[in-house]
């Protein structure tokens, strides 16, 4: 044991996976030499050679593709995308392809890869720098997304997305690379996919959030009885753990930085609406982006939803 | 030093044996009587085939279908110059490929009735599903071979596509990796100088798309697609330097397109019969049988050995292909990943599925 | 007027805006000289020629970027792509671009362009021609989304888009290009974005839809007392419309044939539940797409919702 | 007939200046004194403001900074032979370029503070806010030049990307569409050898990005990005072609990055000192300078007076971008589209960001 951060937890992850299994490879921009923009895979290019910890050139579609082609091939690639916004120039590869491998093949080929992604406003960087773009990627079938949003469930739920045999999007909260420094096993362990966390329990009010944000509505839910779940998978979220908390507190409040409108808070607001609509006691609120794309670096803190707007989410149920 | 040039580049064009059946005795790779049949047999199986598929789409017993008349030699002289283990990775016009490496002909129909099962590859066969998004199956090809080294296996990886997909952005960074990272990979362009209704003088302003490979560091030839033999050399060539470490070629085969670009086009709204029948005349199975023929190889009766043995294998495929089942509803929920999700189950419960 | 299938009022669209306005040029694979695939823009390289109408190489992401480039210099471009799976390959230049031109650069540029392309199952094409991906481009402020569902709402709405002083996505219904025949004025016009159409009063239920699959939820409700909300406009949609007629009705279903996690219906489903949360008497219920991709065509009619899986949704929640 | 070589390419290199100051007379341009010190005074502004701009990312005045220090020559030189009607696609490593088109130094600091203000160009200036993500302004500027043949304009446009950028799939679509449509449009590429971490030749195998041109039927030349007046000189070139209906050109400037790829990277884990201190002797300014006082139209005291005045002008800007009041949280909506949406005007409301 010993206290570490996000960058670091995912970095051990990386170096006992590589360990274990020698087909597990990964690939991306200068995460080699340099050992990613944000370090996450420092040192692994000196204890895993070259072929093993791969510098590409700079195309995102290409990164896809090619871990696409190694997946099938039977390595478990690893890609890192060095910002989520650049993962726009990959989505084809991963909407037409990676989910769709298995099923077009009748499962003669399967697609075992991860790409791993910082995501989320807060460190200031240029535009594009700051997306938080999961529900594009929740929308289609195939493929698992995963945030983790602690240096405990970093490493665990990577190890996880790394063993699973389907495409993981890997999205890292970039705010919190280094501001969280927690307990982590050096063991290797993993966390289950598609189950969520029930970070306190609660009557009140059922507080859904994940990555970065799950520490702001933490910190907001002081002094109301709030359920807080940490979704950690957003594809396939737990449903289960989200409908039986509502059944019991009959509030829903969801946190997530991305846009409101078609963002997974409306998905699992939506799912509440069909399969617990009669526990609800209140609207269900979503504290999340308004309807503007991520800012550049002065208005973003503007952007984010803030600590005293989910406060005043949660006394707005409460009201009921 | 001003202005000075640094680098020249060569672009060549191979032919072996030209439209009359002659052949250049000097570039004739080494292949024996059997071998040179076994290209035969393909080529009339994959034709035959290629036209028993568009008479069972006129009936309505397969969907749209994409012919490949013309374009036999392409497919079928580079699929016979690689190795069993190696892997294929082609667009949706390359059912020459798939013929001439021994794929189930039952699956090919199934796939063009619409039917997921019809890209189920026999397990020892490394054929990937056809790729309809043009082009974006490049990478997936450097992909794989860039594990062929890593792994250390003497595979090599070979992708198809076409004129039209020489253009997409997958083309460039696909050839850029594998020449950055020496992948054992053959691009095989199908230049058959249409894009749908797109002549290829339009789909770019380059004379060639051989010319590309220079761009990425890598090898690139003009071969003519309709000379079965000359595709043979150069993609037996391109396999032997990507077994042997030396990485990537790219092979621009030059063809052409006999056929509207499929069932469900009409290429008179955009090309003229006289352009047609002119590369009718140099279509690749005229002067490969001319060429056997003057070798002594074939004769009608062995002729007509091969095309009665292809027209029987494509009759019980059709037969084999009828007779499967249609595929459950549910596959199309379970095939999806490795397990079932929560929601997933409720959706074959909520449909009615299963029980 | 005359009776004329979808196919010929989009022709008749451009047709008119593009002698109306000489900015207006269309660009995209098989435009000219074949009229398109689906022969949408027939006879329009005849009478504007071949620096409006223009073929271009076999590049969606190049198409959507010059649109761009175009957009920005001043002309009004109406990009095609062939097919909406085939739009993936251009989500970066839409998502990091057309949607952000004008914040980016405070309104001192804009991108008043449209991309056209047909959605949806039902025309027995290989895979990827029946994908039904509006809530990707949703999701993305600065954009807007419209799918008609009839050949008179096909031309006004195209009419709009076209005038539209940002992007415009026009989604196609492919499988009702020529279904339907209706009487459409030969005059120009245009209806508004960003408007709802209720096709018919009810007092019941709210049944809310769009493109292709508003005929079959006009078929299902016959026997109930719907109000039928045709969406038209997708992004922004009309959340008036609805919640009115929710705040009526009670009880509301959704049909589309996306797949329904993160689907658009989940917007709509949110936004009531945060909205008009208790007007409802019963269930929100999604009829969409299960959680898969969209086959390949012998099973196509299976994944798309059928007229008796939407009564069945009436009937359930006419059960309260 | 059989193997033949079907076409040659030739891959040009110019310099007129060498890195001692010494110039081709055959190749200079003629170019007067005053536009050969305006050249002069858009480097040292350029530098001067790069220099500051480092300072003030220091002292956490502005965000996140990228140096142009060494790329001058390959800016100043492209952006001052164009027409004042132009337009320019730039990414986030032309500063020199803004600069050089006069665009207000002010916005430059707002921008690099994180304000999107800073990317509102003056109404008579065609230049596009930075791309962020590499490589994807290429394609804006192939259609706002082809939207200027179709308007029938005289204008050209230019783009500017890295050796980064030159992988990515845009460059190749874009390029292409280019040659096809002949646009009158420039591709710049800055080779400035490293793409953050990457050395360029791991960027590609292939030894120059000018040889990629002849891919898509388009001239391409390496220029010393070192020399301003060869990188003029090209770019004047590639400009009258383009004026006159020739289509376009890709120019690649062999530059090199001195300083890290941004005040958020620390190239010292990646490259040596010694690397650097061999390009610091070839950067660009040294030689033009060198060149300019061999001519006699520079000497101490004018040097001294160009460099105060570029000092004072970017100390004058740091104060009028330091006036400028912070930019109002509702802009972030309201620059979204031309018209509010109801949904934005509720989160307006409930951001009690307007009354
Ligand atoms: C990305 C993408 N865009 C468009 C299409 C529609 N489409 C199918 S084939 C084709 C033309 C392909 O031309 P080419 O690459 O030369 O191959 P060919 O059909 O000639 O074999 C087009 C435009 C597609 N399948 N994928
Ligand atoms: C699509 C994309 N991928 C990754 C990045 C992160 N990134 C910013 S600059 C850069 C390197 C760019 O290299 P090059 O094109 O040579 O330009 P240079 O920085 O040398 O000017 C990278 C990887 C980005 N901005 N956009
Ligand atoms: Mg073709
Ligand atoms: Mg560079």
């Amino acid at each position: 044991m010993g206290k570490i951060t996000i960058v670091k937890a995912i970095n051990q992850a990386l170096a006992e996976e590589m360990a274990r299994d020698e087909d597990v490879v990964l690939l991306g921009e200068d995460i080699g030499q340099d050992g990613g923009v944000f370090r996450v895979t420092d040192g692994l290019l000196e204890k895993f050679g070259p072929q093993r910890v791969m510098d590409t050139p700079l195309a995102e579609l290409a990164i896809a593709g090619t871990a696409i082609g190694m997946a099938v091939y039977g390595l478990r690639p690893v890609a890192e995308i060095q910002f989520m916004g650049f993962t726009y120039g990959a989505l084809e590869q991963v909407f037409s392809h990676a989910s769709r491998i298995r099923s077009r093949s009748r499962g003669r080929f399967t697609c075992p890869m991860v790409i791993r992604t910082p995501y989320g406003i807060g460190i200031k960087a240029p535009e594009l720098h700051s997306e938080s773009a999961e529900s594009l990627y929740c929308h289609m079938p195939g493929i698992k997304v995963v945030a983790p949003s602690t240096p405990y469930n970093a490493k665990g739920l990577l190890i996880s997305a790394i063993r699973d045999d389907d495409m993981v999007l890997f999205m890292e909260p970039a705010s919190i690379y280094r501001a969280i420094k927690a307990e982590v096993p050096t063991e290797n362990y993993a966390i289950p996919l598609g189950k969520a966390a029930i970070m306190q329990e609660g009557d009140e009010i059922t507080l859904v959030s994940w990555g970065a944000m799950l520490h702001k509505a933490m910190e907001a839910s002081e002094g109301f009885d709030c359920e807080i779940i940490d979704l950690m998978t957003l594809k396939p979220f737990d449903e289960e753990a989200i409908l039986e908390s509502v059944r019991k507190t009959g509030r829903l409040v969801i946190v997530h930085e991305a846009t409101k409108n078609c963002g997974l808070g409306a998905e699992i607001a939506a799912l509440v609406a069909e399969e617990a609509l009669f526990y609800l006691k209140a609207p269900v609120l979503r504290v999340a982006g308004p309807e503007a794309v991520t800012p550049m670096a002065s208005l973003e803190d503007e952007y984010v939803p803030k600590v005293a707007r989910i406060r005043e989410a949660l006394k707005d149920v409460m009201k009921y | 030093m001003p202005l000075k040039i640094i680098k020249t580049f060569d672009v060549k064009f191979l032919q072996i044996i030209d439209e009359s059946g002659r052949a250049d005795a000097g570039l004739l790779p080494d292949l024996t009587t059997e071998e040179l049949l076994k290209i035969y047999r393909a080529m009339i199986l994959s034709r035959t085939f290629n036209r028993m598929a568009l008479a069972l789409q006129r009936e309505g017993r397969i969907g749209t279908y994409a012919s490949i008349l013309g374009q036999e030699g392409a497919e079928t002289g580079s699929a016979l110059a690689l190795e069993k283990g190696d892997w294929i990775f082609p667009s949706f016009r390359e059912t020459g490929v798939f013929i001439s490496r021994g794929y189930p002909l039952w699956r090919m129909l199934r796939y063009w009735r619409g039917d997921e099962r019809g890209m189920e590859a026999p397990a020892d066969m490394n054929i990937f599903p056809m790729s309809v998004p043009v082009g974006s199956q490049i990478t997936h090809a450097v992909g794989a071979a860039m594990a062929m080294n890593i792994k250390k296996d003497k595979n090599i990886a070979v992708t198809y596509f076409g004129d039209g997909g020489s253009s997409r952005g997958d083309f460039h960074e696909g050839l850029n990796f594998a020449g950055v990272f020496k992948a054992p990979v053959i691009f095989i362009c199908q230049n058959n100088q249409w894009a749908i209704s797109l002549p290829r003088n339009r789909q770019s302003a380059a004379e060639t798309i051989a010319q590309r490979a220079a761009g990425y560091g890598v090898p690139g030839i003009q071969v003519d697609g309709n000379d079965v033999v000359a595709v043979y050399a150069a993609t037996a060539r391109a396999a032997e330097r990507a077994r042997a470490g030396e990485g990537p070629t790219l092979i621009e085969c030059f063809t052409y397109r006999l056929d509207d670009h499929t069932t469900a086009d009409d290429s008179s709204r955009y090309r003229t019969d006289e352009d047609v029948a002119k590369w009718q005349k140099k279509e690749p199975l005229i002067r490969y049988k001319i060429f056997l023929e003057n070798k002594g190889i074939l004769n009608k009766e062995l002729d007509k050995e091969i095309t009665d043995e292809a027209e029987g294998l494509v009759k019980a495929a059709v037969t084999e292909a009828e007779a499967v089942a249609p595929p459950a509803p549910a596959d199309i929920i379970k095939y999806t990943s490795a397990t079932l999700s929560v929601r997933q189950k409720k959706d074959i419960k909520a449909l009615k599925w299963e029980k």
